[in-house]
């Protein structure tokens, strides 16, 4: 690392470790790729029950994070904690056991299936996923598909797409099918969702939508980490923001702290011009 | 309504190509019963193709579950048909080096019976499934397609090679009939009497110039004799194993199991981001496809009644895929159907062995092409250009999955799903 | 010492391996799939020679105990084998709308198109040049080497394609293109370059070079419509144990297969019972092998 | 002021696939400035350079270089027309020498190559040090030099550069930014693209900030280092 950079290091304070109760603990996470520091010993916290927004310049790392965090990616060094469980380095679906799920950045389009077909692929632990149960207990598994139909019913009524519900899941419009992400993520039942720039590319009412159903969601008890780019809508939304500089924590705190401080003013615009 | 009390109704509800498909089927059904009643198609023969037709259908269906279902480009189905061939022949038939070796040893020649080589075949066609499956089914989509043809090729070499256990490339005979030893059945075709089919009392009807352009004689005597009761014995048979294993599909293809298995075609990331262990669901898919593989190779070798390495050769492998891109990837009656074709293109060109040669004259050379002895690349030629045409044309298949899958009962009416084939298929893509 | 007789085998399967693999690679890595119709490529190299050495004849003279009409045949046969691969790309794949699982399929489909076509007209039969049997080599045999002057020609004729190819891709034009494209088709465009007649280049190449070995193929054993497909596996082992894409990590992977290949009777002499009748499953494993420890090859870079 | 104008996009309708990112922008670069395009993330600053480029095709709107329509034409002719573009990553061949990746650079070129190619490695000397080195080798700054290398042997009148400083070190970007002064200075117009809005505005004449697709100021690049309202736009407010 160069002098400049260390001296960018210097002024970074980091986030605010000392939270009550953490639903995810990131802890010194380190990721390069060759040559490239990706993600550079970064450390913070999410509080349960709270909307915690990432920001950070292009480049910052945010993505990177998402990744490791999600069991995507292998850490090289450090450590991540969802529920108090250690699951640094564990595979994506043991993290989601542990009520974690994230979603992506550009939606996954499932071909071949109807909007309330992709939204059954949501729930986890269910009977009909076990090849077995299939034939040894077929009531059983029909009461769980009923069950979760109708809740994938329920979730789409409230997200106010339930007309959409029997449309093929590729004929829908990307802002709808971020919804649709939104909603069938909610059907995995999560503690924590992780969302990946949760309104790129999607219109501005749709765009209100969504913040309105995260903060419905959130107030019903669902943790948020969302990744944005909009920082209107991020900055209405998140309460902490942890602000993310070359792969590193540069700060946390609420909105308008983090708008107005010169470090990550400074971070976004350059430095000494 | 019904396809028995609205026969027309239910047609114009169907797709065009599902109309299509229709209309070839009950055509080429005619096709065959004209055959049948002219005496141009031996009865035991025609069950015959219907008992390869069959066979080639539980295959398609069992390569669907994998590359239809879950994406797995597969190229090891005709080593999978070869390991249930050789599962239970090596166990059940009189030449075989291994059954000899376990009479030796002291088993009981009772226990050495084709149900316990269907058994036997199955438990190794799932244990070298698993086997192939560990190392292969982390590669991505291309990789995956050449190193299970390279792993079939592997087992193939075995089977060739390996002569004290299989006898190389003598093969196996034999084998004995899947019913040996079962009460009534096991005599069944010897202890039928002879029945004589008379179609039109008193004589046959000849059908000649000018009415038709060659003669055909119908209602001449059918004879159903021993041979007979045998192929309906095996056709009944491959029925049992078919339809079996399409219930087991079926119901499978609309489970949530199922559909995390076509989450995984579609994008597995997020499958895996959803919380599934998508590495154990590929592997369930691999196998089961594989077990299906090896049920019609258990048949194929109590159907021909000699097994050698030739029938582990790759055309095999892609004879089947024939079969399931033509019939619409992912798409259980869609593999059925592929399956059928497949087999009315292996013997239909056989018919071109009968024709003798056609003489093209262009200009002053002529072309003479041969068929008499040409029904082989012919063969190839038409699977070739069928599948040319068809990723050109149609990737998804004649009878793309139309219906959406959910679980049977929990929903009142079920939409048409879109069309997926081969176009929307990922691969080629570093993961 | 049989050792010399193994590796002087090795090096004549090698190079008809290294002929094969060079086309493989640059299609793998140009037009992004798994080209399942290039054995058969080299199959129409050598029929095509089959059937220009029948019309010509001899010509006269000979090197290394084959007539020049033979040399010419070769010659027809990589212009024949490259044709073909030309008109197949413009007419089949250029126009298709299907990843590269497609493309994949549909070259299964265009290799038995091609097999059929040759089997309707020379029938399946195994068939062999009409050029004299040799002995081997006089001098060489007391060395345990029994080869003769025809394997001495498919090592020199594949060492001087090579070489060209080699003299292709560093010091021309179209060399540079081929090697900036298959780095990066992105900034080769943005560049300038014309992308569509460098890739039309590469099947040329890629084909002749595959005509090539299939006429030697032909020579070293003998003819059939099922020479290239049967050998296709083996190249692809070639190709991805060097790294698809690299066409020197083609060159090395086919030398080491071809050596591996002819190599296999020093296990049963050293008593591991593996015999050579698994020469080619030893290779299949070892594809596998790399695909999982190292998806890129020896010559690609390590993920 | 017009007819020194050598690139111009207006009214530019334009994105991926059927996601539009840009939406009614209008822009221009005369002859030997060097304008700079900020904004925050996702505000579809490179995809105007892509847009002008031919990488994508401008749905609505025109792209003209001195005046004639350039858009829906092909990168690789546009090229010949003479602009050049160097993408943000991947820009240069690896797995070719330096020497080598100057020649890409000149295929379009009839004469002159060996000429325009002996003229850049005396102005970046680094480059001539190192002919026949694999430009894999090179570190980060470096490539970025032999990027613009590659793009300037086509002696272009306006050269298009995507995020000069991403993933460089603040020194080397430094030198980078110098380099593309020197460019600059060679007579050769720069439409640049960063992310460091002080550094990119720094060395540039103009700036243009873009939001959600279309320009939402344009001044003198002192005039926007000054704006408040620009930082605002990068962090909400």
């Amino acid at each position: 690392m160069s002098e400049g950079a260390t001296s960018m290091r210097e002024r970074h304070e980091g986030a605010d470790m000392e939270k009550e109760d953490v639903v995810l603990r990131v802890d010194d996470l380190q990721k390069r790729f060759g040559g490239l520091v990706a993600t550079d010993h970064a450390s913070f916290a999410v509080e349960r029950g709270t909307i915690t927004g990432l920001i950070g310049p292009n480049g910052a790392g945010k993505s990177t994070i998402f990744n490791l965090i999600s069991g995507f990616y292998e850490p090289d060094g450090g450590r991540v904690e969802v529920n108090g469980i250690d699951v640094t380095g564990r595979e994506p679906y043991e993290i989601a056991d542990a009520g974690l799920i994230r979603t992506f950045q550009t939606p996954r389009k499932l071909e071949g299936m109807t909007v309330r077909e992709a939204m059954l692929v949501g729930p986890r632990k269910q009977p009909g996923e076990s090849f077995v149960k299939l034939f040894t207990d077929p009531e059983g598994v029909a009461a769980a598909e009923s069950a979760n139909l109708a809740e994938a019913q329920r979730i789409l009524e409230e997200f106010e797409i339930d007309h959409l519900a029997t449309q093929p899941a590729t004929d829908i419009s990307g802002g709808q099918m971020k919804l649709v992400e939104l909603a069938r993520a909610m059907l995995a039942d999560p503690e924590i969702l992780l969302l990946d720039e949760p309104v790129a590319g999607v219109n501005p009412t749709l765009r209100n939508d969504l913040a309105e159903q995260i903060r419905r969601l959130n107030e019903q008890g669902t943790t948020f980490c969302i990744i944005e780019h909009d920082m209107e809508f991020v900055m209405k939304l998140a309460d902490p923001v942890v602000v993310l500089n070359q792969g590193n924590v540069l700060m946390e705190g609420p909105p308008d702290a983090v708008q107005t401080d010169e470090r990550v003013i400074d971070a976004y615009l350059g430095g000494d011009a | 309504m019904s396809w028995l009390t609205d026969p027309v109704g239910e047609f114009t509800d169907l797709t065009r190509a599902e109309q299509g498909v229709t209309l070839f089927v009950v055509a080429f059904a005619a096709f065959l019963f004209i055959g049948l009643l002219s005496g141009g198609l031996g009865p035991s023969y025609f069950l015959f193709l219907v008992g390869l037709a069959s066979m080639y259908a539980l295959l398609s269906l069992g390569l669907n579950s994998q590359w239809g279902f879950t994406g797995l480009i597969n190229f090891s189905v005709a080593a999978f048909f070869g390991i249930g061939a050789y599962g239970t022949v090596l166990l059940s038939a009189s030449s075989s080096p291994v059954r000899e070796a376990l009479l030796d040893a002291g088993v009981p020649g009772v226990l050495l019976n084709p149900v316990v080589g269907l058994v036997v075949a199955i438990v190794v066609a799932g244990l070298i499934a698993v086997a192939i499956g560990i190392p292969t089914l982390r590669l991505r989509a291309d990789y995956l397609a050449i190193a299970s043809l390279g792993l079939a090729e592997v087992i193939r070499l075995i089977v060739l090679n390996q002569q004290d256990w299989t006898n190389g490339s003598a093969g196996v005979r034999g084998i004995p009939s899947f019913f040996v030893g079962w009460p009534v059945l096991s005599d069944f075709p010897s202890a039928m009497p002879e029945v004589v089919v008379d179609l039109v009392p008193g004589g046959s009807v000849t059908l000649s110039p000018p009415l038709i352009d060659w003669g055909l004689t119908f209602g001449q005597d059918i004879v159903l004799g021993t041979p007979f009761w045998r192929a309906l014995l095996n056709v009944s048979l491959v029925l049992v194993f078919l339809g079996a294993s399409y219930g087991v599909l079926r119901r499978v293809h609309r489970s949530p199991w199922g559909r995390v298995l076509r989450t995984i075609r579609a994008d597995e990331d997020l499958a895996r981001a959803l919380g599934k262990d998508t590495y154990s669901f590929k592997m369930q898919s691999f196998v089961l496809g594989s077990l299906v593989m090896a049920l019609a190779g258990v048949f194929y070798a109590h159907l021909n009644l000699y097994v050698s390495p030739g029938d582990l050769d790759p055309i095999t492998t892609f004879y089947v895929w024939v079969a399931v891109i033509l019939g619409g990837s992912g798409s259980n009656r869609g593999a059925l159907f592929g399956g059928f074709v497949v087999v009315a293109i292996r013997e239909g060109t056989r018919f071109f062995s009968d024709l003798g040669s056609i003489i093209f004259d262009v200009g002053s050379t002529e072309v003479v092409i041969s068929l008499g002895i040409e029904g082989g690349p012919m063969r190839l030629l038409l699977i070739g250009v069928i599948i040319v045409v068809l990723m050109r044309f149609r990737p998804e298949g004649l009878l793309p999955p139309q219906r959406e899958l959910i679980w049977p009962g929990t929903v009142d009416e079920v939409p048409e799903g879109p069309d997926v084939g081969v176009r929307d298929a990922r691969g080629g893509t570093d993961e | 010492m049989p050792l010399l007789e193994y590796l002087a085998n090795g090096l004549i399967f090698s190079s008809i391996i290294v002929l094969g693999s060079i086309g493989l690679s640059l299609v793998y890595s140009i037009a992004d799939f798994a080209n399942f119709a290039h054995g058969d490529t080299m199959t129409i190299g050598a029929y095509t020679a089959l059937l220009t050495f029948g019309a010509i004849g001899s010509l006269g003279g000979a090197v290394l105990g084959l007539p020049f009409g033979f040399f010419v045949a070769l010659l027809a046969g990589i212009a024949v084998a490259a044709l073909v691969a030309v008109v197949t790309e413009r007419v089949v794949y250029k126009p298709m709308d299907v990843g590269s699982i497609g493309m994949l399929i549909t070259s299964i489909g265009i290799a038995f198109i091609y097999r059929a076509i040759l089997q309707l007209r020379f029938g399946a039969d195994f068939t062999r040049y009409d050029v004299q049997t040799l002995r081997p080599i006089e001098w060489l045999i007391p060395y345990g080497i029994r080869i003769t002057e025809h394997d001495v020609a498919i090592v020199l004729s594949a060492a001087i394609l090579v070489t060209g190819l080699h003299l292709l891709l560093q010091y021309t034009d179209l060399g540079r293109k081929m090697r900036a494209m298959a780095d990066n088709p992105e900034l080769a465009r943005v560049s300038g370059i014309r992308t569509d007649r460098v890739k039309l280049w590469t099947w040329v190449i890629g084909a002749g070079l595959a005509g090539a070995g299939g006429v030697f193929l032909g020579l070293y054993n003998q003819l059939s419509p099922r020479m290239g497909f049967s050998l296709l596996l083996l190249i692809f082992a070639a190709v991805i144990l060097g790294g698809i894409g690299s066409v020197y990590g083609a060159m090395l992977g086919g030398f080491l297969i071809g050596m591996i290949n002819q190599l296999m009777p020093i296990l049963t002499d050293y008593g591991i019972p593996i015999g050579i009748e698994y020469a080619n499953a030893v290779a299949f494993v070892i594809m596998v092998a790399v695909l999982l420890v190292r998806p890129n090859g020896i010559m690609g870079e390590a993920t | 002021m017009s007819e020194n104008r050598v690139l111009e996009l207006a009214d530019v309708d334009s994105g991926y696939g059927d996601v539009q990112v840009l939406t009614d922008l209008s822009l221009h670069v005369n002859e030997n400035e060097i304008v700079c395009l900020i904004g925050p993330n996702g505000a579809g600053k490179s995809t105007v350079l892509k847009t002008a480029f031919g990488l994508l095709s401008p749905w609505t709107g025109s792209v003209t270089y001195h005046g004639d329509q350039i858009g829906g034409m092909a990168p690789e002719d546009i090229v010949r027309e003479g602009i050049g573009y160097v993408p943000q990553t991947d820009n240069v061949f690896g797995s070719l020498t330096i020497d080598e990746n100057l020649r890409m650079g000149g295929v379009a070129r009839e004469s002159g190559l060996d000429r325009v190619i002996g003229d850049l490695y005396d102005q970046f000397a680094l480059l001539d040090e190192r002919r026949k080195s694999k430009a894999r080798t090179l570190s980060g700054g470096q490539r970025q030099v032999l990027a613009f290398a590659r793009a300037l042997v086509m002696e272009p009148d306006v050269l298009l550069i995507d995020e000069p400083s991403a993933g460089l070190a603040p020194n080397t970007a430094d030198e980078v930014f110098e380099h593309v002064q020197a460019v600059n200075d060679l007579d050769t117009a720069i439409l640049m693209v960063e992310q460091n809005a002080k550094k990119g505005l720094g060395i540039s004449d103009r700036g243009y900030v873009l939001d959600q697709g279309t320009v939402r100021f344009e001044d003198a690049a002192d005039g926007l280092l000054d704006n408040e309202e620009v930082s605002k736009l990068y962090l909400g407010a």
